[in-house]
C-alpha cells in the first residue's frame, strides 16, 4: 500500500474519479500546466488534457458559476478555488445558485458539483491565505460539506463527494497537505459521507474536532493520559450532515464535551455541536461544555502560532471539563 | 438622419415615408436612416428612432461618432437575406405577442385582485421577448430572469402551467417554491430563475461549455435587463465566454430603467452593445420594439454560436410601459410624458402594420387573435384556480436528492403540527 | 411624541442624522427620487440632493467598496443593500475589506460605515426577498450586527449605529416595517449598542429572540402565561457584541431556555447563545435548552407561514423547556 | 512596422536607429514605428516592439487593424511637450530604480536565507512602478496589492519600513498582521491592501468620489495586475467611476501573466486598455517597460483626473521577470526563452542607456547610485533585523475601535498562556 501525503492523495482521488468517468472534470485557477499552487492537479492536464483540466479566468464566480452551467448539461465539475480566502466573489453563486437550485425548481433541476478549496492556517499566510469559513458554507441548506484530516480519509470522501448528487463544498486542510505521510489503499475505496470517526477511544471526555486541528488535539489527547485522562476524539468528517448520532453516543458514554476548531470562535461550528448537545443530551453532561476555537479576530500573520487552538490551550480545556 | 422622435409618429408610418412597405421586408427603412456599422467587432444598428428618442437612456445619445459610422460595414443586406422569417412564422410571432400581452393583463388584474401574489409585467417588450425567442431552437437552452412571460410563452409554455406558477398551486414547475415570475421547466430548456440579477449568465456559458465539448450543435441565451449590465455576474460570464469561444447568445433587454434608475446612471459608456469590446466578443444593438429586427438578429446570432463563432451580445432598445412589478410605482421616477411617447411605438401595433403593409393581415385576422387570445387566458385561469396549493410537505423535499436527519426531523415535526396530515 | 412605523422611524433617524452632520450620506439602489423600494430613504433626496443621497448602478460591491473609500476620506456612509438576499455580490467587500481593515492596516486605517439592509420573511418574497442572514456577519470578526424589532429601537439603534467608530450592519425586519406603529420620541436619543432589551419579565423559561421574530414570541409568551407559564423575553437587539451579561442572568434566573430565530436552524445565531450557556450556566439549567429556528431549506413562497417559527411551534418548545 | 523582435536587439539600441536620442526626448520612435490612436474614447500607444513581441500575450497581437488606426488621432505630441520631466527628475527615476532593484534582490535573498516568510518581486516592472507612482503628488491617494515594492518606494516609504514590514517587526506598519508584501502608510497615503484581487478598486473610487465632492483637487490612482481584469471589482469599480467621472486613475500592470495563465486565457479582448469602452472612460495603452513613456501617460492621466476629466484605464504593458512570488516556479508554464528575450528590454538599461543618449548619466553616476542603494539596502536591513517581533498582545488588539468583551477575555487568556506576560 502506497505511502501519501494529503495532497497526494487528492490527487490520485481526482485522476481515479477522471480515469472512471468522463465526464469528471476539473477546472480553476493555475491548474492546468501549473498543476495548482499546491499542485493538488499535478499531472492531470498531461493525463486528460485542457478540455478537461480547465484553467480559467481569474474569477470565482464564474468557476462556480460555468461549473454550474456544465453540470445542468451533464458534467461533473470538480472546481478549485485556489485559497478558500478567495472564495468570496463566487459567495454569490454558491448561496443563491448551486445551494438552491434544486429546491427553486421544483426539483427540475439539479447541479451536483464538488467544490475543493485549501483552507486554514499553518502556512504563514497572513489574514488572506488561512481562513477556516466552514461556517458560512454549514449554514446554507442545500450544500454538503466535508473535511478531511488525513490522506485515508481525503482520498476516500473525496471519491464519495465526487459521486454523489448533492453540490459539495470539500475543504482541505492546507497545513496538513504534506504533513505527514500515511498509507492509502491503491484499490477504488470511498468513505461514506455523513459518518464521523472515532480517531481515538476514551472514556473521560469527549473531544469532538475537524480537519486541520485533528493532529494538535490528538498532541492534547496524548499529554491528558499523561496526566490520566482518558479522551475519545471524534474527528466529524462531514459537518453537513453531521453525524449526530456519534456526537450524542460519544458524550453519553463520556458525559463531557469539548468542541475544538480553528476558526473564530464566536458562530464557529462548534456552537452548533454544543447547541445540538445542550439540546439532545443536556442530561448527560457532568460538566459545562468547552469550546477551544480561533480568537475573535482576523488572522494574523506574526504570532500565528498563538492563534490557532494550541495543544495547551486544548489540553486546558480537557482539564477543567475532565475536573469540573 | 431624420429626426422622427420630434414628430412623434408611428414608426412604421414614419418608415414607409422613406421606402415601400412589402417589397423590402426587413430593415427597410433602416438602410434609409440608420446605420449599421462593424467597430472592432462590434455590430451597431443605430437610427432606427429609438435612439434619436432614448434621450435620458444615455449622457450620449448617439451611440457612435459618425466619422466612426462611416469606416463600419452595413450589414443589415445580408441579416435581411438569410433571416427573414416566412409570412407564416411572422404571423406566428405576431399571435404569440397578442397572446403574451393578453396574459400579462390579465395576471396584471389577478394581481390587484389579490389572487396571485406578484407579477413582472413585460408589456412594451413583447417584440424583444417573442422575437428573441421564437429564434431558438427547442434543444437551445433558455436562461432567462423574472421578466419573462414572451420568453417562456414563445417556448412553449402553456398558459395553464404560466398561471399555476403565478398562483404558486400544485401544478407550478416549481412546486410553489419560486416566487411568482420565476417560470422554470425542464421540459422546455427553462432553467428556472432565481431573483439575484445575472446569477444565471454563467450558467448559460457553462451549459453552452459542455455543448461545445460534446460537440453537440445548440446554442444557450441569457436574458437580462439593462441593470444587469453592471452586475459581477454580466462580467465574470461575458469575459469566460469570450475566452472559451462558448455558444451563448447574451441577450440584454434595455428597456430604459432597473426599477427606478435610468441607464445614464449604470453606465456611462456608449451604449450596452459595446461592452461586447471588453470581452472580445460580437456586439449588437437592435431595435427591440421592431420584433422581426430582434428574430432576425438573434437567429443569426444563435446560428453563429451553433457554427463555432461564439458568443454574440445583443442590446435589444425597448422600453417597459407598465411599472417595474406589480410593487412600483413608476409615477415616483418616470415622466408621463416619455411613456406616452414609448406608446406610439408600442411593438404590437408596429408589427401588425408592418404585417398590414405587406397585405398578411387583416381586420378579421386581429379579431380572430384577439379572441383566441382571450379564450386561452380564460380557460387556463379557470383550469388554475381550482387547482389546491402545494402539499406543505413539499416545505421539506428537494433541498438534497435524500433528505437529511434534520430534514426528516423537521417533516415529523411539521406533520404533527398540521395534525399528521 | 409622533407614532410612527418602524419603516418611519428608520427614515427618521436618518433624516435626523444626516441633518446633523453633513458627512453622512447614504446610497444604493433606487434610494433616491423613488425613496427606496420600502421608502425608508424617502424625502432625503428632495431635503439633501443628490450628493448626498446617490442613487448607484446595480452592483452591490461598488455600493459597499464606494462607502468605504467615503469613510477612508472622511464621510460617514449608510449604504443601503435592497433586500439583505441581494448582499451576496458585496460579500467579499464586506468581509475581506470592510471588516479586516483596521485589524491589517495596524489600525492605520478604518471605514466604520453602515450597512442597512431589510431581511426576513412574512413579505411573501420567495427564496430571494426573505433571507435570514445573520450568521454571517456574526462570525465576521470586525463587524458589529445589530437587528431592532420596533420603532423606538429602530430609531435609537440607527443613530447609534451611525455614530459608531466600527463598520455596522443593521439589519431591518420587513414583516415589521408597518406591521405597528409605536411612540417614538421626536427628540434625539440613541439605544447603546450591546445592551440587550427585556420585553418582558418572566420567571418560569426565559425566551431569548431578536427583530422579526419579536411579536411572534411575545404571542407565544401570551398564550404560555394562559397556560400559566410565566416567560422573560431577552430581545438583543444586539447581535455583536451580544449582551452576554443579560443572557446569562436571565438564564440563571430562571434556569430554562428557548431560542428562536427565523433563519435556518443549523448554525443559525441561536447555536451560539445556546452553547455559551452550556459553556457559561450550565450549572443553572434545570431542562435542555431548545432552539427554534426556520426549516433547514432554502426560504420558500408558498406555506411560508409553516417556515416562519409559528406561534405554536415556539410555545411547544416552551411547554417542553418548562415541563422538563 | 519594423519587427524589432526578430532581431531581439536592445530596445533603445533599436529605436537610435530611427531617430536620434537626445533631441526628442520621449516618444521618438514612438511616432516613428508606432501609433497612436484615438478609437470611441480610448488612446492606444500601440507598436514600440511590445506588442510585436507579446505574442502568447493575446490572442490577437494587433491592438486595432490599421483601419482603425488610420481614423486615430496621433497624441504623442502633446504628451511629450507637456509632460516630459525635468533632466534631474528623469536621473531621479532612474535612480530610484536602481534602488528598488536592490532592495528586491535582497529581499529574494533574504526569504530564500529564511530571513523573512515570503516576498513578491517586481523586477522587469520597476519602469511601470516607479514611472507612474513618479508622477503622484503626495496628497494622492495610492491604492497599491501586493506586487508593489516600487510604487512604495517610489511613494517614500523608508526601506526601513520596507523590510520591517517583511520581517513583520514591531516597526511594520500593520503590527505583524499582514503578510508580507502588503504595505501601507497612512503617513504615505498609501492604503494597507488586502490579498483578494482588485478589492482596493473601489477604495479608490470612494476616495476619489469623496474628494470630488469636497472639490479638493487630488487623484486616486489603483494598482492591479492583467489577471485582475477578469476580477468582478474591476467591473464593479470602474463602472462606478465612469458614471460619477471620478478622479481615479486605473493603472493596470500588464505583466503578460496571473500566476500561470497567460492574458490570452484571462480575456479575448483585443487589449486590456479596450475595456475602457464598456465603462465610458479613457483607456491608455504604454509601454510600460519605458518609465517617461509611463510618468508621462499617468501624470497626464491624474492631472486629467484632478481636473474634473474623470478616470482613465492605463494598460502598462511590462513583464514579471521574475516568479509570480518567492512560493512560486515560472519554470513550470514559461519557456526561458521569453524570459531571455524580455531582458534584452530591462526597463534599467532601456532608461539608463536613454539618459546616457541624452548625455545626462555617466559611469560614474552609476556607479555612485548602485553604490548608494546598497548602502540604503544594508543599512536597513542591519536595523530591521535587530527590531523584535510585534507584541502577541497586538494579535487582539484593533479589530474594533474598543475591545469587545470576547476579545478581553481572549486578552486575558492568551496573558495567562504566556505566563502572563
Ligand atoms: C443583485 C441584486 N440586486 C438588487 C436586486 C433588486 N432588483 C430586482 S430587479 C432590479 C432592477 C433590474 O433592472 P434591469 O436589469 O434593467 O431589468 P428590468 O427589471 O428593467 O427588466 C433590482 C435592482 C436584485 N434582484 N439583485
Ligand atoms: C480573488 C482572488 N483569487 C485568487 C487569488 C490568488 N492569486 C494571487 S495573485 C494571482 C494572480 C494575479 O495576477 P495579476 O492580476 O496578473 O497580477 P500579477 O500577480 O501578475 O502582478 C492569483 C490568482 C487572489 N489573490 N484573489
Ligand atoms: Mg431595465
Ligand atoms: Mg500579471
Amino acid at each position: 500500500m502506497p505511502s501519501l501525503t494529503l495532497v497526494q492523495a487528492i490527487n490520485t482521488a481526482l485522476r481515479e474519479e477522471m480515469q472512471r468517468d468522463e465526464h469528471v472534470l476539473v477546472l480553476g485557477e493555475d491548474i492546468g500546466k501549473n498543476g495548482g499552487v499546491f499542485r493538488a492537479t499535478e499531472g492531470l492536464y498531461n493525463e486528460f488534457g485542457g478540455n478537461r483540466v480547465i484553467d480559467t479566468p481569474l474569477n470565482e464566480s464564474s468557476i462556480v458559476g460555468v461549473s454550474i452551467g456544465l453540470s445542468l448539461y451533464g458534467f461533473k465539475p470538480i472546481a478549485e478555488i485556489q485559497f478558500l480566502d478567495f472564495i468570496y466573489p463566487a459567495f454569490d453563486q454558491i448561496a443563491s445558485e448551486l445551494s438552491k437550485l434544486r429546491y427553486r425548481s421544483g426539483g427540475e433541476y439539479k447541479a451536483p458539483i464538488v467544490i475543493r478549496s485549501p483552507y486554514g492556517g499553518g502556512a504563514k499566510g497572513g489574514p488572506y491565505h488561512s481562513q477556516s469559513l466552514e461556517t458560512f458554507f454549514t449554514h446554507i441548506p442545500g450544500l454538503k460539506v466535508i473535511i478531511p484530516s488525513n490522506p485515508y480519509d481525503a482520498k476516500g470522501l473525496l471519491k464519495a463527494a465526487v459521486r454523489e448528487d448533492d453540490p459539495i463544498v470539500f475543504l482541505e486542510p492546507k497545513r496538513l497537505y504534506r504533513s505527514t505521510k500515511s498509507e492509502v489503499p491503491d484499490e477504488d475505496y470511498i468513505v461514506p459521507i455523513g459518518k464521523a470517526r472515532v480517531a481515538r477511544e476514551g472514556k473521560d471526555v469527549s473531544v469532538f474536532a475537524y480537519g486541520a486541528v485533528i493532529p494538535t488535539v490528538l498532541e492534547a489527547s496524548e499529554k491528558a493520559q499523561q496526566e490520566g485522562i482518558s479522551t475519545e476524539i471524534v474527528d466529524l468528517r462531514t459537518l453537513v450532515p453531521l453525524d449526530l448520532e456519534a456526537v450524542l453516543a460519544s458524550v453519553k458514554k463520556t458525559g463531557r464535551a469539548v468542541i475544538v476548531y480553528e476558526a473564530p470562535k464566536f458562530m464557529g461550528y462548534g456552537a452548533e455541536i454544543a447547541a445540538l448537545i445542550a439540546e439532545e443530551a443536556l442530561e448527560y453532561l457532568e460538566a459545562p461544555i468547552a469550546r477551544v476555537g480561533g480568537f475573535d479576530t482576523p488572522y494574523p500573520y506574526a504570532h500565528e502560532n498563538l492563534y490557532m487552538p494550541t495543544p495547551t490551550r486544548i489540553l486546558n480545556a480537557i482539564k477543567k471539563v475532565a475536573k469540573y | 438622419m431624420l429626426d422622427i422622435a420630434s414628430k412623434s409618429t408611428n414608426i412604421d408610418e414614419a418608415a414607409s415615408k422613406i421606402i415601400p412597405y412589402g417589397t423590402i421586408p426587413l430593415y427597410d427603412y433602416l438602410n434609409g436612416i440608420g446605420n449599421i456599422c462593424q467597430i472592432f467587432n462590434i455590430y451597431v444598428i443605430t437610427g432606427i428612432f429609438t435612439l434619436t428618442v432614448s434621450q435620458g437612456f444615455y449622457a450620449k445619445p448617439n451611440i457612435l461618432n459618425t466619422e466612426m459610422l462611416s469606416t463600419g460595414r452595413i450589414v443589415g443586406e445580408d441579416v435581411r437575406e438569410t433571416i427573414d422569417p416566412a409570412p407564416e412564422e411572422m404571423k406566428k410571432i405576431y399571435t404569440l405577442m397578442v397572446l403574451v400581452r393578453a396574459a400579462d393583463i390579465q395576471a396584471i388584474t389577478l394581481q390587484r385582485q389579490g389572487r396571485i401574489g406578484f407579477y413582472v409585467p413585460c408589456q412594451g417588450e413583447e417584440a424583444s421577448q417573442v422575437g428573441s425567442a421564437y429564434a431558438l431552437k427547442p434543444e437551445d437552452w433558455a436562461f432567462t430572469d423574472y421578466r419573462a412571460p414572451g420568453i417562456v410563452i414563445t417556448r412553449g409554455m402553456s398558459l395553464k402551467s404560466f398561471y399555476a406558477h403565478l398562483m404558486a398551486n400544485s401544478e407550478d414547475n416549481t412546486k410553489g417554491r419560486s416566487m411568482p415570475s420565476h417560470w422554470g421547466s425542464k421540459a422546455l430548456n427553462i432553467v428556472t430563475p432565481s431573483s439575484p440579477i445575472c446569477t444565471q449568465l454563467p450558467h448559460a456559458v457553462g451549459v453552452a461549455l459542455g455543448a461545445k465539448m460534446k460537440g453537440d450543435k445548440i446554442a444557450t441565451i441569457a436574458y437580462f435587463g439593462d441593470g444587469g449590465t453592471s452586475s459581477n455576474d454580466f462580467h465574470s460570464a461575458l469575459n469566460f465566454a469570450g475566452v472559451f469561444k462558448t455558444p451563448t447568445v447574451f441577450f440584454c433587454r434595455n428597456n430604459g430603467y432597473a426599477i427606478s434608475i435610468p441607464v445614464s446612471r449604470q453606465t456611462a459608456s456608449s451604449s450596452l452593445a459595446v461592452k461586447a469590446v471588453a470581452y472580445g466578443i460580437e456586439g449588437i444593438q437592435v431595435d427591440g420594439n421592431d420584433a422581426l429586427a430582434v428574430y432576425s438578429v438573434t437567429k443569426k446570432a444563435l446560428e453563429k454560436a451553433r457554427n463555432g463563432g461564439g458568443p454574440t451580445l445583443i442590446e435589444s432598445i425597448t422600453y417597459r410601459m407598465g411599472p417595474h412589478t406589480t410593487s412600483d410605482d413608476p409615477k415616483r421616477y418616470r415622466d408621463d410624458g416619455e411613456l406616452e411617447e414609448w406608446k406610439t411605438k408600442d411593438p404590437l401595433n408596429r408589427l401588425r402594420s408592418s404585417l398590414e403593409g405587406r397585405k398578411l393581415w387583416g381586420k378579421e385576422d386581429e379579431n380572430n387573435a384577439q379572441e383566441w387570445a382571450q379564450q386561452q387566458v380564460k380557460e387556463a385561469i379557470a383550469h388554475s384556480e381550482k387547482i389546491p396549493p402545494p402539499h406543505p410537505r413539499t416545505l421539506l423535499e428537494d433541498v438534497y436528492s435524500q433528505p437529511t436527519w434534520n430534514l426528516q426531523r423537521q417533516l415529523h415535526q411539521l406533520s404533527e403540527e398540521l395534525g399528521g396530515s
